[in-house]
């Protein structure tokens, strides 16, 4: 389904959080969220993001849909770069690239019902203008998502979590946008109504050539819903490759790692977990070498000093890691 | 027909030991009376906890399994209300406890991690501050030990550099940090009772393992009972004791994990387990769903609550609440068609 | 299966009947409605604006008609239901005929200063940055103005009259509703909500009026109703300057300051009008009270 | 009507400090630069004038000045100063005593630097030796002796008035029976007895002079003791203190006049008929028994004190009586049968409020004459009604007994343009009388020709006259010597008086 | 932070600047002339016309202007004629009398006020609520003046345990310093105490259902812990942007107490000042006033930094 059309372009991303510093005159500190993050996103594909939690994935995200201005680096978005569009001129863009939240409770206004968070896109947007048709669609929408008539009308307290992450999911389906930054979207759900919504995002998929970049801690759900799939890892792209490519066959040792700790599906399955033991790298503060390099088992000198690059190792699988990089020199 | 009728068959094995278990839960029922009318989020839950066990509560996206955790805390909004049934934990009456026993058995007795890891933290004080709070409240260590403590639990649960992060505010963690802070807060203070509500949603893989080993270790030194709510079928398998699976507010079956997975009884459990994404899947096809919508909770109570969406339905379904029944040793199922007199054959709908 | 998608044994019109109940429920006017102590706020208000509109149907005498036999008389004495004030001039008829004045310069005076204020607060704290810093370095400049200076400022450019109080005591009352606003506003636009409504695209306008306004109301409505009590008293400190009603006028605040200089030989004057005007404040609470109820979702409803 | 305190001056204990409450602040002690009787009543206290009044402001009595002559011009007078009397020990000079070249300094200094015209009249002075000196006038002023019991031609010694500059106010010096210790703008001055004091030993061992400007707390403070004299007291607070058996009210007609000034130049009130209307439309008894209803003042209808040397009673028949009848016809005849609209202008405080609502009232009533009221802050009143933008103004007068600080004041055309004739009163015959009033020296001569001019002047019915206050002042049964004198000032210490206050 | 407050400071100047500005454009506009004002009801034209060129009235505005502007660069701001002497002196001599009352008065009133709140707001809709709110009304609607009077009836003339007026004096001991303050803390402390007792309740009720709370709850903190500290940290932000608005109308706003109890504060001053038509005088009050307002607020928004981290001036969002 998808094709070459490359809908989104990251360029070497950088994200910098200053930490409040200690006191009033505390010298403040830099988080680096995102350190030279560079993807390319093509259109009517859904590119999964895998990585540590805490490791940036989120504030990638947000970066795509303007909540956070980058530190540097661009966003090509239909040939121009987004990141520093700002008012007016960014309101286009907002319709196509469309965000569902991590922390579904907050990200829904507590004095608004249900209905009218789902609905407001759709007002702001000009979207169906006539009112019934437009309660209609909301109420549809609600249905796609296993949601019902009698959910209209209640206020954000009064909904369990996965109803309000399916609020969410509702709210950023109702714009019909090109491109959806899903942070986990399914992560609150129980399996039937997580493969309602997911069958959902396929159907749309199909239909209307969405993207999305799905942002997931569960392996078979993005193994499920990508076509490509990148590791992050403490605000870097580790490894991106087809998604077959990582599951079948996995090149960085986090990756690996990664794999490795997915929960059997069935009580009876016991594998081995291949641990990452040793020191967990802080974005605060100088960031050298590979992120990696305090835990991973096949680190060597260089690792602690070099920063490897993320090089094409196979057919359209790239990873950062020196152990490759070797290779591909040969 | 109604309550009255269930009660007396089910869970009578429940009831004969007392104390034994470390939690007993029979026939909850928790209401939320709203303007329109009397949500049953809760009606009708029974299970026991045993100590060092772990029971793993899985349903229904809105099933009421963070309403039954919370009411088994006290710790339901104004609206809502527990109108019956009862709950025991360790022996003492928690139903009808005081605020203030309560508040002894909160927090150092039973812990709770939250749902919703980022709306669960204070976000005025940092969350080192809320870790020191919580150890010295349970603890009484000093605030230096105390803080130690927090370090070290922050290192437990693997938050890079947790000195400094002990220093950050909320907002400025990620989803998985608020969650596995959370964590570490309700592991601080050696309950005898977790009730862990979806844990670890927000964690990636290799964190969801540390943090789930450690919480069995936790159940191996202390004795700890876990009540495990997930979604993720891959968690129950592998830290469930028993399963409890939720539907519109009520229990509709309770085994056994392994017997849980290898001879599930209810259609909704069927679907359930229908519905799971495999890695091992090769194809990309659609995953198989449970058509339709649940009920209006505020409908409920007169029907089997899954009837409109069971392919198995009759008409006793849609005029009787199927009472939860022992069919086998230690496995409970609500559903009429399944009540030991008949038994359905799994995917074979009439 | 689609047919009985909606509920088991459960009509739709069950359903919709029950959707109708809640919507209703949350209907704002409905919610008011139900709220007892609000609707009490608001028949006070209502009894009071009724005394303003119709003071001429209602009060039995000429609220400026002096009787020098008759002065101080106490309440009950000579057919004064509330007394007479030291010209024998009818207390009753005149607390009537002042609620005209009081109620009008109260809440028209608060409403301006509520409106400026807010929407300057609502901008300075949304926007943040400089304009945060121009437009709340402007209210603290205002703010330095003794409101007696203001006032005098004022109304030497205005003159005198009813809607110049009302302008006087708005402008006073801006800084301190852009200040309320405006740190409400830095709070509540860091909600995640927020940047919900903004990935949507919805204008900052959108934000601030629809999402953030409604978050930081309470202690806007807080203070609103609150400043009624001292615009009442402001008027007549306007008055007592020159610059707002002149004699015979009745006005709440300046009776209450009239009796202020026989409150040991009189202290019924003193005492009705403050009354009036506490009674006032009271139903303006309530009901704001009752307003941030309705906005409370996770209130009992 | 002084009931309380005994005349004697010779008996009462020693020892005490005496708190005595002003209901307005004192600003500047500088003599040159003194504004009101507030400060007066310090500089007073801690200087001496040449002469004063004596307590019934009857005569001129010696005070630092044992004699006096005055030549036969009417230009030269001599005074012999009295060689016992001493200068405060201050800053720059350790209680010297004081001679005739101080007397020239400072009344020099107030005749050529005080923006305030006290001694107008004064040419120059000279020093005929250590204790006598001759002040010599531009022209023959009458007026002359009774300026110089004002607190602003009070003695003092150049070396503390050059040596502080602008601050001397603060620390003011002289050679009365107090010092002055502290003086705290807003809040209270501490005053103590001076031991070089040349008069009588003053019983109070201290002075101390509070600002209360609520009236009420005035009262409220005699009874809890914490003031001993209430002064200038008005409203409520009278009766408050009349009612407290533990208190004393004094009272005395001070030499006050209110008025309602009318312009005699622009608007309607520039016929003398539309005037002369409005006097008769209004029952003074009902306005002053309104405007102060605690008898806090009499009914007056001329533009002169009772208690001045110039007042004629005789004259207050020319003055039109109530008669609303006669009033709507004569403002029929003047065009007005229909009633107009006039405008007065007062300033904010309550009497004047009061006065205006009732005017008004009454004008209404009688002549369906639609007054505005425009109450202000003083500032713009006295701004507004010195330009003669108002119809009418509401104000009052208190000066000294001599007819000429009324007389002269409110009606002379050379006042026009100031606050006391901002109606702009100007009748070429009455400045003639005025002026030779002040020309003679003998006091009865001066007295026929200001009732004369009082005369003149009612008959042209510049104003509407209601009412005249009285000196208020409430004490303690502590006290004990005090009496009022009618110009407001409380005399602490003089030849007849020795205020002392038992424990 | 640091950056924050430099800024902040920096922008005081500009703020100055034109309040001074308007300040001594729109004094000239109100009518009444100062020297009039300050010779008094009976001099004379020339008097006044005399005094004036002494005061420097007559020349030109501009004139008038640069010379004022040039003076306060030389750290001059002008002469108060009303009060003979150096305008900031003159301020500065209010202050310690201003500030001991007004601050007593706002420290008590938080005291009672907040913790009124918060018991309103646990107690929503209880008696307890009811009774409270209803005070805390009756309290804004308080006639200063007969609040003052009431008082001083009771505590002074009657029962005669405190002083009725003045302020009291160091050298006759603390108590009489104490006494002194006590009823005019009082008076001024009522509205303000009611005004904080309603804006934390409505603040209060907004955080006390957050679930934030309920993880407290949930953790055993101690309900009086959760309510004290958590619930109220995260409702103090209105508590304090109110608390900023009332220190500064205390500042100038204490008139009528002032004069109730003969206490000279900055509020008698402006009023005399203005009704002196002292225009150095008002000037520096004014600009005085800014300068206070400025550091309130720097102070009100740096709380506001301090008990939400979230919250950041410097840019629109995030
Ligand atoms: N305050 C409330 N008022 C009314 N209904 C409520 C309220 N809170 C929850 N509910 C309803 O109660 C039901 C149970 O909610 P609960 O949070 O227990 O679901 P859950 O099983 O935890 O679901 P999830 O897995 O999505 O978190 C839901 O249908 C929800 O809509
Ligand atoms: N507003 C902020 N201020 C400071 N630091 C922040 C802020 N937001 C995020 N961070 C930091 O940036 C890093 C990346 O956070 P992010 O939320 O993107 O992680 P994530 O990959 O989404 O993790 P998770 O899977 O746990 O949600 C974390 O270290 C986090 O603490
Ligand atoms: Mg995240
Ligand atoms: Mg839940």
């Amino acid at each position: 389904m998808a094709n070459d059309n490359v809908i989104l372009g990251i360029k070497n991303l950088n994200k910098e959080f200053r930490l409040r510093g200690d006191g009033l005159f505390g010298k403040p500190q830099t988080l680096h969220a995102l350190s030279g993050v560079s993807l390319d996103v093509y259109e009517g594909e859904t590119l999964g993001i895998i990585g540590e939690s805490g490791c940036g994935k989120s504030t990638l995200g947000r970066c795509i849909v303007g909540l956070h201005e980058p530190t540097s680096g661009e966003i090509i978005y239909n040939g121009q770069d987004i990141s520093k569009l700002k008012g007016a001129a960014r309101k286009p863009v907002h319709k196509d690239l469309q965000m569902i939240f991590q922390d579904s409770y907050s990200s829904l206004d507590p004095r608004f019902t249900a209905a009218a968070s789902i609905e407001e896109p759709m007002v702001i947007h000009g979207i169906e203008p006539d009112a019934a048709k437009r309660q209609q669609k909301v109420l549809d929408l609600m249905k796609e998502v296993g949601l019902d008539i009698q959910h209209l009308q209640r206020y954000p307290h009064e909904f369990s979590g996965g109803q309000r992450q399916r609020i969410n999911v509702a709210r950023a389906l109702s714009l019909d946008p090109k491109i959806i930054v899903c942070d986990e979207p399914v992560s609150a759900l129980d399996v039937s109504i997580q493969a309602q919504v997911l069958n959902l995002f396929r159907r749309l998929q199909r239909e209307r050539g969405l993207t999305y970049i799905f942002i997931s801690h569960d392996l078979s759900v993005v193994k499920h819903i990508s076509d490509r799939v990148a590791i992050m890892y403490l605000g870097r792209v580790m490894e991106i490759s087809p998604a077959h490519g990582i599951y079948e066959n996995p090149l960085h040792p986090y990756t690996k790692a990664l794999l490795s700790a997915i929960p059997p599906e069935n009580p009876f399955e016991r594998h081995p977990e291949m641990k990452l033991e040793g020191e967990i790298p802080s974005p605060v503060g100088k960031q050298v070498g590979c992120p990696l390099a305090g835990r991973c088992p096949n680190a060597t000198e260089r690792c602690h000093h070099e920063r490897p690059a993320l090089m094409e190792v196979e057919d359209n699988h790239r990873v950062a890691c020196f152990l490759y990089h070797d290779k591909v020199a040969e | 027909m109604s309550e009255n009728n269930s009660q007396a068959t089910e869970t009578s094995a429940a009831t004969e030991q007392v104390s034994e278990h470390l939690v007993e839960v029979h026939d909850l029922k928790t209401y939320f009376h709203t303007a329109a009318g009397v949500a049953k989020a809760v009606d009708g839950v029974s299970f026991t906890l045993d100590r060092g066990k772990t029971l793993a509560i899985v349903g229904e996206s809105g099933s009421g399994k963070s309403v039954t955790s919370s009411s088994l805390m006290h710790l339901l909004p104004k609206t809502g209300k527990i109108e019956g049934g009862s709950v025991m934990f360790d022996g003492k009456d928690i139903v009808h406890a005081t605020e203030a026993e309560l508040r002894e058995l909160r927090g150092k007795d039973i812990s709770m991690i939250f749902q919703d890891p980022m709306t669960a933290l204070d976000p005025v004080f940092k969350v080192g501050t809320q870790m020191i709070e919580n150890i010295r409240l349970h603890d009484g260590l000093d605030k230096e030990a105390a803080r130690k403590r927090a370090i070290e639990m922050l290192k437990l649960v693997s938050i890079p550099n947790p000195e400094k992060r002990m220093d950050s505010y909320p907002y400025e963690l990620s989803g998985g940090m608020c969650q596995r802070v959370m964590i570490a807060m309700a592991m601080s203070c050696h309950p005898k009772f977790i009730i862990a509500d979806e844990p670890t949603t927000a964690l990636d893989v290799t964190v969801q393992a540390q943090v789930l080993s450690l919480l069995k270790g936790l159940q191996d030194t202390l004795n700890t009972g876990i009540l495990l709510i997930t979604h993720n079928l891959g968690i129950v398998w592998q830290m469930a004791d028993d399963v409890m699976v939720m539907y519109a507010g009520r229990t509709c079956e309770y085994a056994p994990m392994e017997e849980l997975y290898a001879n599930p009884l209810h259609p909704y459990t069927w679907g359930l387990l229908d519905s799971m994404p495999k890695l091992s899947d090769k194809a990309k096809t659609d995953l198989k769903t449970i058509p339709g919508v649940p009920p209006d909770l505020r409908l409920t109570g007169t029907c089997c609550n899954f009837y409109n969406r069971c392919p198995y339905a009759c008409e006793k379904c849609k005029n009787e609440v199927p009472p939860l029944v022992e069919v086998k040793p230690g496995h409970f199922v609500a559903c009429h068609r399944q009540n030991g007199e008949e038994s359905l054959v799994r995917g074979e709908a009439n | 299966m689609a047919d009985n998608a909606t509920g088991a044994s459960l009509s739709d019109e069950a359903t919709l009947k029950m959707l109708e109940r809640e919507r209703k429920a949350n209907n704002a006017w409905h919610k008011l409605a139900r709220n007892k102590m609000a609707l009490v706020g608001l028949a006070i208000v209502v009894v009071m604006v009724i005394l303003a509109v119709f003071a001429p149907l209602l009060a039995p005498c000429d609220p400026n008609a002096t009787d020098t036999g008759n002065m101080f008389a106490a309440p009950g004495v000579g057919g004064h239901l509330f007394g007479t004030d030291a010209f024998g001039r009818d207390l009753l008829s005149r607390v009537i005929y002042g609620a005209r004045i009081s109620i009008f310069i109260a809440i028209g005076g608060t409403i301006l200063g509520a409106i400026v204020g807010i929407l300057l607060g609502l901008v300075a704290g949304f926007f943040g940055g400089i304009v945060d810093s121009v437009i709340m370095r402007i209210m603290d400049g205002m703010m330095a103005f003794p409101f007696i200076l203001l006032s005098l400022i004022l109304m030497t450019i205005l003159g005198q009259g009813t809607i110049n109080v009302i302008i006087a005591i708005g402008v006073a009352n801006v800084p301190n509703f852009a200040r309320v606003v405006r740190g409400q506003v830095h709070v509540v636009k860091n909600e995640e909500y927020c940047n919900a409504e903004r990935v949507i695209g919805a204008s900052p306008a959108r934000i601030l009026f629809k999402h953030i306004f409604a978050n930081a109301m309470s202690p806007v409505i807080v203070y609103f109703t609150l400043n009624i009590a001292s615009a009442i008293i402001s008027e007549a400190a306007l008055s007592f300057l020159g610059l707002g009603i002149q004699p015979p006028t009745a006005s709440w605040g300046s009776i209450l300051s009239e009796g202020k200089s026989c409150l040991q030989g009189a202290p019924h004057i003193a005492t009705i009008s403050g009354m009036f005007i506490l009674v006032t404040v009271l139903g303006f609470n309530l009901f704001g009270d009752g307003i941030r109820d309705v906005l409370d979702p996770k209130q009992k409803r | 009507s002084s009931d309380g305190g005994s005349t004697s001056t010779g008996a009462g204990a020693d020892g005490g400090t005496l708190v005595l409450s002003l209901p307005s602040s004192p600003k500047y002690l500088d003599p040159i630069k003194y504004t009101g009787a507030y400060e007066a009543q310090i500089i007073w206290c801690v200087c001496d004038t040449l002469v004063d009044y004596n307590i019934d402001l009857t005569e001129i009595v010696p005070q630092l000045a044992t004699e006096w002559k005055v030549s036969d011009d009417g230009l030269t007078y001599t005074f012999t100063i009295r060689d016992d009397a001493k200068f405060q020990a201050g800053q720059y000079q350790e209680g010297r005593a004081v001679v005739a070249e101080d007397v020239k300094y400072s009344l020099e200094r107030s005749a050529t630097e005080s923006s305030m015209n006290r001694l107008a009249m004064l040419d120059h002075c000279n020093v005929v030796d250590d204790h006598t000196v001759e002040c010599v006038l531009k022209a023959p002023n009458a007026s002359f002796l009774t300026a110089l019991t004002d607190a602003g031609n009070v003695i003092v010694p150049k070396e503390e008035v050059e040596g502080w500059g602008d601050a001397f106010g603060d620390h003011l010096v002289g050679s009365g029976a107090f010092k002055l210790d502290q003086f705290v703008k807003d809040q209270q001055s501490d005053l103590s007895r001076s031991d070089c004091y040349w008069g009588e030993k003053p019983h109070l061992d201290g002075l101390t002079i509070k600002v209360v400007t609520d009236m009420t707390q005035s009262a409220n403070g005699l009874a809890t003791g914490e003031i001993d004299i209430a002064t200038s007291l008005t409203g409520e607070a009278t009766q408050t203190i009349k009612n407290n058996d533990q208190l004393v009210l004094d009272q005395k007609p001070a030499l006050h006049v209110a008025y309602v000034y009318m312009s005699q130049v622009n608007g309607p009130t520039a016929d003398q008929k539309v005037r002369k209307a409005i006097l008769m439309a209004v029952n003074r008894d009902d306005l002053v028994k309104g405007v102060y209803p605690y008898g806090e003042a009499t009914t007056a209808v001329l533009p002169l004190p009772k208690d001045s040397w110039g007042y004629d009673e005789s004259v207050e028949a020319d003055v039109p009586a109530y008669d609303p009848e006669g009033a709507k016809k004569l403002l029929a005849e003047a065009g007005y049968p229909d009633g107009l609209s006039l405008n007065i202008y007062i300033s904010n405080t309550e009497a004047r409020v009061k006065m205006a609502t009732i005017l008004q009232q009454a004008l209404k009533e009688n002549l369906n004459i639609d007054l505005a009221i425009n109450p202000s802050d003083w500032g713009t009143f006295s701004a507004a009604a010195a330009a003669g933008k108002a119809d009418l103004y509401g104000m009052s007068w208190s000066w000294f007994p001599d007819p000429y600080f009324f007389l002269n004041k409110l009606f002379s055309s050379t006042e026009i343009g100031a606050l006391g004739n901002g109606a702009g009163f100007s009748h070429p015959e009455v400045d003639e009388l005025l002026d030779k009033a002040l020309e003679v020296t003998d006091q009865n001569e001066r007295a026929k020709y200001y009732k004369e001019a009082l005369k003149k002047i009612v008959s042209y019915d510049p104003m509407l006259v209601y009412g005249s206050e009285f000196v208020n002042t409430g004490l303690t049964k502590k006290v004990e010597g005090f009496q009022s004198r009618a110009d407001n000032k409380t005399v602490i210490v003089s030849s007849e008086i020795n205020i002392s206050k038992t424990a | 932070m640091a950056k924050t407050i430099l800024k902040r400071i920096l922008q005081t100047i500009p703020v100055l600047f034109v309040v001074v500005t308007i300040t001594f454009v729109l004094t000239r506009m109100i009518p009444g002339d100062p020297a009039a004002q300050m010779l008094g009801p009976q001099a004379s034209p020339d008097a006044i016309a005399t005094m004036r060129v002494k005061m420097g009235l007559d020349e030109p505005m501009l004139t008038q202007y640069i010379n004022y502007l040039v003076g306060i660069l030389h750290g001059n701001f002008g002469y108060s004629y009303s009060y003979s002497g150096p305008v900031m002196p003159i301020i500065l001599s209010r202050l310690p009398s201003t500030l001991s009352i007004t601050l007593t008065g706002l420290v008590l009133a938080l005291l009672v006020g907040v913790p009124i709140g918060v018991v309103s707001a646990v107690k929503q809709n209880t008696i307890f609520d009811y009774v409270f709110m209803v005070l805390a009304l009756v309290g804004v609607s308080m006639p200063i003046f007969w609040l003052g009077l009431m008082l001083v009836l009771t505590f002074s003339v009657n029962l005669g345990w405190l002083p009725a007026m003045g302020m009291g004096a160091m050298s006759k001991g603390v108590w009489d310093v104490i006494s002194h303050m006590i009823l005019p803390c009082f008076c001024l402390a009522t509205i303000p105490a009611a005004t904080f007792a309603r804006i934390t309740r409505s603040s209060m009720l907004e955080t006390i259902n957050g679930e934030y709370i309920k993880a407290l709850r949930a953790r055993g903190i101690k309900e009086s812990k959760i309510i004290w500290k958590h619930a109220l940290k995260n409702a103090l932000p209105p508590i304090v942007t109110v608390l900023g608005l009332q220190l500064a109308s205390a500042f100038a706003g204490a008139i009528l107490t002032e004069t109730i109890f003969s206490w000279p504060g900055l509020g008698t001053l402006i009023v005399n000042a203005v009704n002196g038509r002292d225009y150095s005088l008002i000037q520096g009050v004014v600009l005085f006033s800014a300068v206070v307002f400025v550091f309130v607020n720097l102070v009100v928004d740096i709380v506001y930094m301090v008990i939400n981290p979230k919250v950041n001036y410097e840019g629109g969002s995030n």
